[in-house]
């Protein structure tokens, strides 16, 4: 076994600097590397570029590095819960690339399965294929999309053990197991950090090899975004 | 009378049928599981990795790490399943969800829709509609026939970027129920109490009337 | 929940035809459609084109089609132990394409996926790659390669519940998730198959939605090829 | 004296270093674990789903739904992992997996390899070692310095359809243990009791002699 645990999270981002790529798991506030993304605001690394479906909202998740103006560009499917994301943007501050999730989900995955390249569907005739290779297949029109580069992937599982294997939880599952190994270090935060041979090896949702450092979270807050009922 | 929200949900309910699994967006779209028919089987997916989503939860019983596409607190019913987003655009892009139902801000007569950018203004983002857009068999719009200002947003040709081409098979608004044909969007149903010529003064592109249209029955 | 058990392994192969395309799941004898395999003999359907990994054994597997000469074509990494197997390929009674085990699931996978074509490394500068499209990404040298088409998928799970949800166990997984949707129908039958609500939702591997069939498998023989021990 | 299988797979576990993620092919390269340091932390992948790879199980512990590569019984080791063969490639391709051991038939001085293919006779098939070497950024051949009739195995040109090109970086083989290079197969080592001259013999493409060859040390 290959012990990929590290002692704190300051261990966890050693290496992360100015101008890198990186990609942050997460669906809404569902499933952020919280602990990560409160260790890259204590670093106040900037010029960052941050592939993530969306960018948090006012004052948590990727909101937080808004604020301290660390975020160089966005890479994401979904940002509009974001004051001070929008007065950025628009004041040109920061650049904002959007691509359609499907597409966002893919490139990850083929980062970590070493495909350059694959034919989607998605925005076709649209500005998200302006520039780019399309192509037709069986009489349907495709864009030629590319796999992501990224210095440092930061995912939050539900569990993991100290072989980096990880479980995830619901939908806080989202992108965060095509993000790992799609960057050069993936660097994995969970709720419960087991010895090897607590899991159940037909119930690991992504093998420790494509995760290099592995740390026990904590103070885990989970912001619900839609807090949505009904009545008994 | 022009219809409400539930009754354009309503009316696109009717559109579900037995043995769809169907991909719900936000707004509208997502009333129309309550008015599903009980007797039937039908299963939603959503694209951030849920497929048997159920209602909300009921009060002291919200699970951050359970939620749909529009970030609410969701539940999951028996047989349901959670994976990850490369997996559920498996599920969109090979055609497994049968019946896509989104919002949108324009649809053109050609079947084009526009949902999600307003230069300058509005740029939120397309999240997972223009995979959805360009991948499923059955679309179906729910909107309103007018936008705030009266315009008409059933058009010729969109003006805002467009989210997918050719693409809207169906749309359902306060007024009417369309189907988007090679020559048009041909009238199928009226809204109760709603004239055609209403309809007519509301819809900017290309508008088929053949025979007399029926009031919607919902 | 939509329901997909059906009552037979006669009602799950229902239309299956002469001349059809089918994908049939397992490593070697590992994990393969036991029950699917025998009513495909029991049919006896001719002219059929099999992508599977393997080719079976003499009397077992795909074996037993083979024999009974169902088979017009194999689509397939490896079939180095089937004596019958080499003796039609030998004769040209059976046509045979090889290619690339990571090809062969990533090109089932696509299919799944709704992805027309992907570029890949593996067999750039083989025989393999003669007669398609190479390309060069970042200095290195890939083929494009296409999603499958096949009519049928047969694949075995060990857990399934009605709704079509299917569990894995060990390296009896292998090749059955990665054809599970596609094809235009996919067949699961199953070594234990449970009610709805009976499956963690978080444990599933192949959601209900990619399966259209699911059957309670019976009488699994689960042959070993290589029996290998060492001593206490 | 020209080393034996297991002589071939001890000296090739010396290049299995701390924190490897290992694929062994069929026949010698399996025996390699057998001979890995014990204080270091590797791990054996197998293409047909697992990652943790142990040893062969006790007589009357086999598992038909536990198989290595090679269809081998084997078992799992605490940590270890079952996947899909898509996610299996996914380590492989990647290049997640460090290290590839696998045998040949032919390799050629430029580091081209040919395994899975004699034309007209032999037709079993690449199996996974097309990804496998035109993915891995580290490939060791382990295999004979020459076949059966004595004709070399390390050419000018492969003979036979190829598996991959460029990939070889190293080769073992009983006599020695040689680097691919862009000017020919560096010769880095001798089996025991094997002369430089023996080698020269046995080799067809270029062989680059520098300085005194050392004996291997097993």
């Amino acid at each position: 076994m290959i012990n990929k645990k590290v002692a704190s999270v300051e261990a966890a981002l050693s290496g992360v600097e100015d101008g890198m790529t990186l990609m942050l798991g997460g669906f809404g506030l569902s499933g952020i590397p919280e602990n990560s993304i409160s260790q890259l605001v204590k670093l106040n690394v900037k010029g960052l570029t941050c592939i993530s479906n969306n960018a948090g909202v006012d004052g948590f998740g990727l909101g937080l590095l808004l604020h301290k103006r660390q975020i160089k560009k966005m890479v994401s499917s979904y940002v509009g819960e974001n004051a001070e994301f929008e007065r950025q943007m628009l004041s040109g501050e920061l650049e904002v690339e959007l691509i359609p999730q499907g597409t966002l989900a893919e490139r990850c995955r083929a980062a970590q399965s070493g495909f350059p390249a694959f034919y989607t569907p998605a925005g076709y005739g649209t500005e998200v294929a302006e520039g780019k290779e399309t192509r037709e297949f069986n009489g349907k029109m495709y864009v030629l999309e590319h796999a992501f580069k990224a210095d440092f992937a930061f995912v939050k599982a539900w569990k993991g053990d100290e072989a980096g294997n990880l479980i995830f939880k619901g939908t806080a599952r989202n992108f965060n197991p095509n993000m790992c190994g799609a960057a050069k270090i993936t660097v994995a935060e969970v709720e419960e950090l087991l010895p090897v041979g607590s899991l159940d090896p037909n119930q690991i949702h992504i093998p420790g090899i494509f995760v290099h450092r592995i740390f026990q979270g904590s103070n885990y807050e989970k912001r619900i975004e839609q807090r949505t009922v009904r009545k008994k | 009378m022009a219809l409400d929200k539930n009754g354009i949900a309503k009316r696109i309910a009717k559109e579900v049928k037995n043995g769809y699994y169907v991909n719900l967006g936000i707004g509208i779209p997502t009333l129309v599981a309550n008015f599903v028919r009980e007797d039937i089987e039908v299963e939603f997916q959503s694209e951030n990795g849920v497929l048997g989503m159920g209602p909300f939860p009921f009060e002291g019983e919200e699970d951050p790490d359970l939620i749909n596409a529009g970030k609410q607190t969701i539940t999951a019913l028996p047989g349901a399943s959670f994976f990850d987003s490369a997996m559920s655009f498996s599920m969109i892009r090979g055609q497994h969800v049968h019946l896509t139902i989104l919002g949108a801000m324009e649809v053109a007569e050609n079947g084009d829709i526009a949902n999600w950018k307003i230069p300058g203004y509005m740029v939120k983002g397309m999240g997972g509609a223009m995979d959805l857009v360009a991948s499923a068999e059955n679309i179906i719009v729910a909107m309103t026939h007018t936008n705030k200002n009266g315009d008409s947003k059933l058009l010729k040709k969109c003006s805002l970027p467009l989210t997918g081409v050719g693409c809207v098979k169906k749309i359902v608004t306060d007024l009417a129920v369309l189907e988007v044909t090679p020559e048009g969007f041909k009238l199928l149903e009226r809204a109760p109490g709603v004239s055609v010529e209403t309809i007519k003064q509301a819809t900017e592109g290309k508008l088929i009337i053949e025979r007399d249209i029926p009031e919607m029955d919902i």
